[in-house]
């Protein structure tokens, strides 16, 4: 038996932080226990209409009080996302997880890093960047609100960039490394399709190793019904052929191993 | 008192003797690996593996899902990883769980079948499920499920090769379920098992596009439920052979109707995905029913209502 | 600037113009009457009626409905009071409204839908819808909305009768709704629309019996949506005749996925049972979504996700 | 436009007042001013999966403060009711309504009446009992526990008939009216079937009006779909065959006027 589990989670706080964007700290039983930077876990609606999972990456991992924080985007009305926000403290969510495998720590331990995150792929970042023992430079990109700067600050060297240039470098995470002249030994990122393939091809480019994140619809977010699939440049020996499981044998993966 | 009667939940299908009714269905459960971490295998009557063809199938291009109102479809497109690797790592893996192992077998032609059912003579597989039913690709599949005489005519070509006994899966897109099944009993289908799912199609109106890649997708969850009671009991009265009823059980109650309905054993598919323990409280709900109504063996509530 | 533009929301049925693309179920709004109390029928493009017979048919024995998830299934069998008091009484009523008039026509035989026909022709309906697809009633009905011939066949005598424009209303308990949809065309259908219901079951598993008295029944509601919108958009893909989308619709996202997949107009039905405003504010919703995506008229949006 | 409506109502009170007997207070916005006794309500779960309504009797009516009472019994685990039975004060419920007719007060006015309630049929007895004026008895029938008794005394002279002895006339209402000599110029009953057969027959046979309350499943609850249909020895005027709509021709209807 392993670690994964489903739990009903007790809801401790719940935050909007942005536009659309929220915060809310759960209280689990034994599903934080075994949590790591990059996992994710399903998280379940109320809504008996809603059957399927939302798959929300951790954000922070509070293993003493047994907590987790996810901060997630509501996608629009109606959602499940939008019935996520509405959950008050004391409430309960059902919860399944910790899913993935998470962001190897070893390939950045002690090495000049940057930490890249977009849009909603900012969250994962900050428990990473807490965690990871490194000369970190921390690259978020934003449309426009800035959210989790502040916690970002104490992890490491924050560098921003938001497309309407409001704060730090104007454009996107890419322009922000340009601008700023950052040279990592090894990238981990999180982020939108467009900024995750900027990213793989300019880390292939330069041959540093590089990590991403990576996103797909999932039904049961534990590789037993091969919804998640992305496409792999190799032969892949689980699946036989050029398909990966994000939820499973990702989300996280080596940029080379992945097509974006 | 009411709750002491010894109950036999043992299910004979085809000779193979299931220690109770309930399955896991075919493409919701992997090969029993995954879901082995929630669910204890043994206490399920089969596993029934996702379609293996005679060589690996990338699938359909993704998005391969879409929630949809109280279900959900997929055009998954039966990836798997070809006969090969199946025998050398799934079937093993099962092996070591004291559960039935039923294979579900999928192919493009005729000859794909018969190729993975013949590499399957050997192996200790209990029970084999010929998909004719999958709607999400191109060629095989559905064509075989929507046309009486292919139907027959696959199933008697599949029981001519085939070791073990042959469950042939039918597709709820037809006119006609009853007519359906008894071509594949006139074929020589040892078992029937239904539904599969049923064609759909959804559509992302912000984006203006299909939610799923494949344009259409096989709908499945408590939604279809209606539907498949109904084609389990038109089936069930139609033909002799034990029938495996499925589509939207998520708990007991729901086993209960397709049982009572005529299918003398059920699957759990698409409730898996929400909650990974429901296989297997399905089969306990159903020993509760059995004490609570006296029915001393699972057959006396098979096909009860008429 | 978003929503200013002018839209246009005006529907051509053959040649009947409807305000707007919205109309109700049939069998779900009674003649309008029970609703008006709630909705302004002057908003709705088109009240379609219960399904009326030459003669009052009782219908079936009760329980007539149950629950199912995500939806509803119903037995009603048709109950209607004839085609005399309904033009002295329902059609007198819904003329004191700016709505079009569409009349469901049932029958058992040719003949009996042939005599309704007959009898609207000097009545002031607009169009005339006939129910080739009530799972409900042992002759007629469904039977004729299951063979694609004799679909054709009541097609071409009905339209030898109709002084209105004739609708077909289809089943989609079928193997091939294009071919259906085809055959009807062929037969001189001026407009299709789909889907009536899908039959099901549900079983009382705690007294052991059927939950609806006819044993099976036709589910409607939100959890056959992607079944509808499926077969919504194989059929506007066979036939150049305009179709009327339905199954499911409770809102004007769902009504879009239906115009997005090629209906020229939607019906409302089990959605008003729990909310009787759904009709017209899936009418607003729509124009909204027009102006939004700056649509000028509604044909711009019919079908374009191919 | 008439009098009937959708409402959010919000709870005001849940109190459980016997085994699986719970007794709601609500608040509506008007559908109280048109209530009158013998008229129900649609109510509607939050769960998505259950579309259909549940129709409940108005046990009382308070005009004043415009608020509803609904006494509900929660029929079995994962049902509707039992759903309604957790909804706590402050909480909110869909209702449709006022629906159907109602008793008819004249024919009852200034007469000795029986007003038979069994089981579930006993609240709908209550808002009549207060609101009519006439000599009352008032013949409630349990099967074990009692529920509102207290309130019914209020309003008239109360017999009670348990099945299982505890209280009262041991039996049924019918025993009860026959054990204690009642001889009402006019019945008003709701109960289950074969209470009202019985006392459609006792009733037909003495040439007493009687006012029977019935029950079928409903999906529109106004008439529109014909799901709620008891058969009529006559043919009806609406229907054109020997039905008539429980929801809008009935809830209430003269004894024989239907077949029970
Ligand atoms: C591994 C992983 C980690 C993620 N981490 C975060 C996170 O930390 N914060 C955050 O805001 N979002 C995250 N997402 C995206 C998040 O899962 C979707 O935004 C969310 O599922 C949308 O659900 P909804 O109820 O808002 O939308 P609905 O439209 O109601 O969703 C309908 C269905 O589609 C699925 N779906 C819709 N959009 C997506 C999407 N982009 N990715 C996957 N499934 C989708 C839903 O899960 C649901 O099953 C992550 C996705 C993945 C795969
Ligand atoms: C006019 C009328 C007045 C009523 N008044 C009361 C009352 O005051 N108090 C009370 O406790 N009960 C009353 N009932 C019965 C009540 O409607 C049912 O017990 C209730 O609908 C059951 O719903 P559920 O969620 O418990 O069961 P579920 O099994 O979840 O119900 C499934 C579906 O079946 C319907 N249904 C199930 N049983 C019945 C039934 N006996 N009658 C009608 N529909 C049913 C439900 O409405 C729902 O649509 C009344 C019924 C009618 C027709
Ligand atoms: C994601 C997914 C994959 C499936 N793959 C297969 C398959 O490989 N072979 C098959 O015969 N059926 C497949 N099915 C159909 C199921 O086995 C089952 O017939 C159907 O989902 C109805 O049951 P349910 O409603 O309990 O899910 C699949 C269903 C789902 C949801
Ligand atoms: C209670 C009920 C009665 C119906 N009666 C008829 C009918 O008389 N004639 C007909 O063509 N369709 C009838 N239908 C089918 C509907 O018109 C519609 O095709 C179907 O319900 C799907 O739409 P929905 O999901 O929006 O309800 C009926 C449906 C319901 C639920
Ligand atoms: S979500 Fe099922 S395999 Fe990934
Ligand atoms: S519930 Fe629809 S007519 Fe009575």
């Amino acid at each position: 038996m392993s670690c994964k589990r489903k739990e009903k989670a007790a809801v401790v706080s719940q935050e909007q932080i942005a536009e659309n964007i929220y915060s809310m700290w759960i209280q689990t039983e034994e599903i934080s226990d075994f949590a790591v930077p990059g996992q994710f876990i399903s998280m379940y609606t109320e809504d008996q209409s809603k059957l399927l999972p939302r798959p929300i990456s951790l954000c922070e991992i509070d293993r003493e009080k047994k907590r987790l924080r996810v901060v997630y985007r509501v996608t629009g009305k109606g959602t499940g996302t939008e019935q996520f926000s509405r959950l008050r403290p004391g409430e309960s969510i059902q919860i399944l997880g910790p899913l993935g495998n998470g962001f190897p720590m070893e390939p950045g331990t002690g090495k000049k890093v940057c930490l890249i995150g977009g849009g909603i792929g900012v969250p994962p970042m900050l428990e990473l960047s807490k965690q990871l023992y490194a000369e970190k430079q921390l690259v978020m990109g934003y449309r426009d609100e800035l959210f989790l700067t502040e916690e970002f600050e104490k992890n490491g060297t924050l560098y921003i960039a938001t497309e309407d240039g409001s704060a730090g470098t104007p454009g996107n995470v890419m322009d922000a490394i340009a601008q700023k002249g950052l040279s990592p030994e090894v990238i981990y990122a999180c982020g939108p399709a467009p900024m995750l393939r900027a990213v793989k091809s300019y880390a292939e480019e330069k041959h540093i190793p590089c990590y991403v994140s990576m996103e797909e619809r999932m039904a049961c977010g534990v590789g037993a019904c091969l919804a998640c699939v992305c496409r792999t440049p190799e032969i892949d020996a689980h699946s036989q052929v050029h398909n990966k499981r994000v939820c499973k044998d990702g989300p996280v993966f080596l940029s080379t191993e992945v097509e974006i | 008192m009411k709750n002491s009667a010894v109950c036999d939940t043992t299910v004979d299908l085809a000779g193979v003797k299931l220690k109770n009714p309930v399955m896991t269905a075919s493409g919701t459960f992997g090969s029993g690996e995954e879901y082995s971490e929630f669910v204890d295998l043994n206490r399920l009557g089969a596993v029934v593996t996702k379609g293996v063809a005679n060589v690996p199938w990338p699938g359909n291009p993704v998005p391969r899902i879409a929630e949809t109102y109280g279900g959900m479809m997929n055009a998954i497109g039966l990836q798997n990883p070809g006969i090969d690797v199946f025998c050398r790592r799934d079937i093993p893996f099962l092996k070591k769980y004291d559960t039935k192992i039923i294979v579900n077998v999928c192919g493009k032609t005729t000859e794909d079948y018969l190729e993975v059912v013949e590499r399957l003579a050997d192996e200790p597989a209990d029970l084999l499920e010929i998909n004719i039913s999958c709607p999400n690709v191109k060629e095989g599949g559905i064509a075989f499920g929507q046309d009486p005489r292919s139907a027959e005519h696959i199933t008697r070509e599949v029981k001519k090769h085939a070791k073990q006994p042959v469950i042939m899966k039918l597709s709820p897109n037809v006119t006609s379920i009853a007519e359906m099944a008894k071509a594949v009993e006139a074929g020589g289908a040892d078992v029937i098992s239904l539904i599969n799912t049923l064609t759909g199609m959804k559509i992302d109106i912000h984006r203006q596009t299909f939610a799923v890649a494949n344009k259409t997708g096989g709908v499945s969850g408590p939604a279809i439920r209606p539907i498949a009671v109904r084609m389990v009991y038109e089936a069930a009265n139609a033909v002799k052979v034990p029938i495996i009823g499925m589509g939207g059980i998520t708990c007991a109650e729901d086993a209960l109707e397709f049982i009572l309905a005529g299918a003398s054993a059920v699957s759990v598919g698409t409730a898996s995905f929400y909650n990974p323990m429901a296989a297997v409280q399905v089969a306990e709900g159903i020993e509760a029913y059995m004490r609570q109504h006296r029915a001393e063996h699972i057959r006396d509530l098979v096909g009860i209502v008429k």
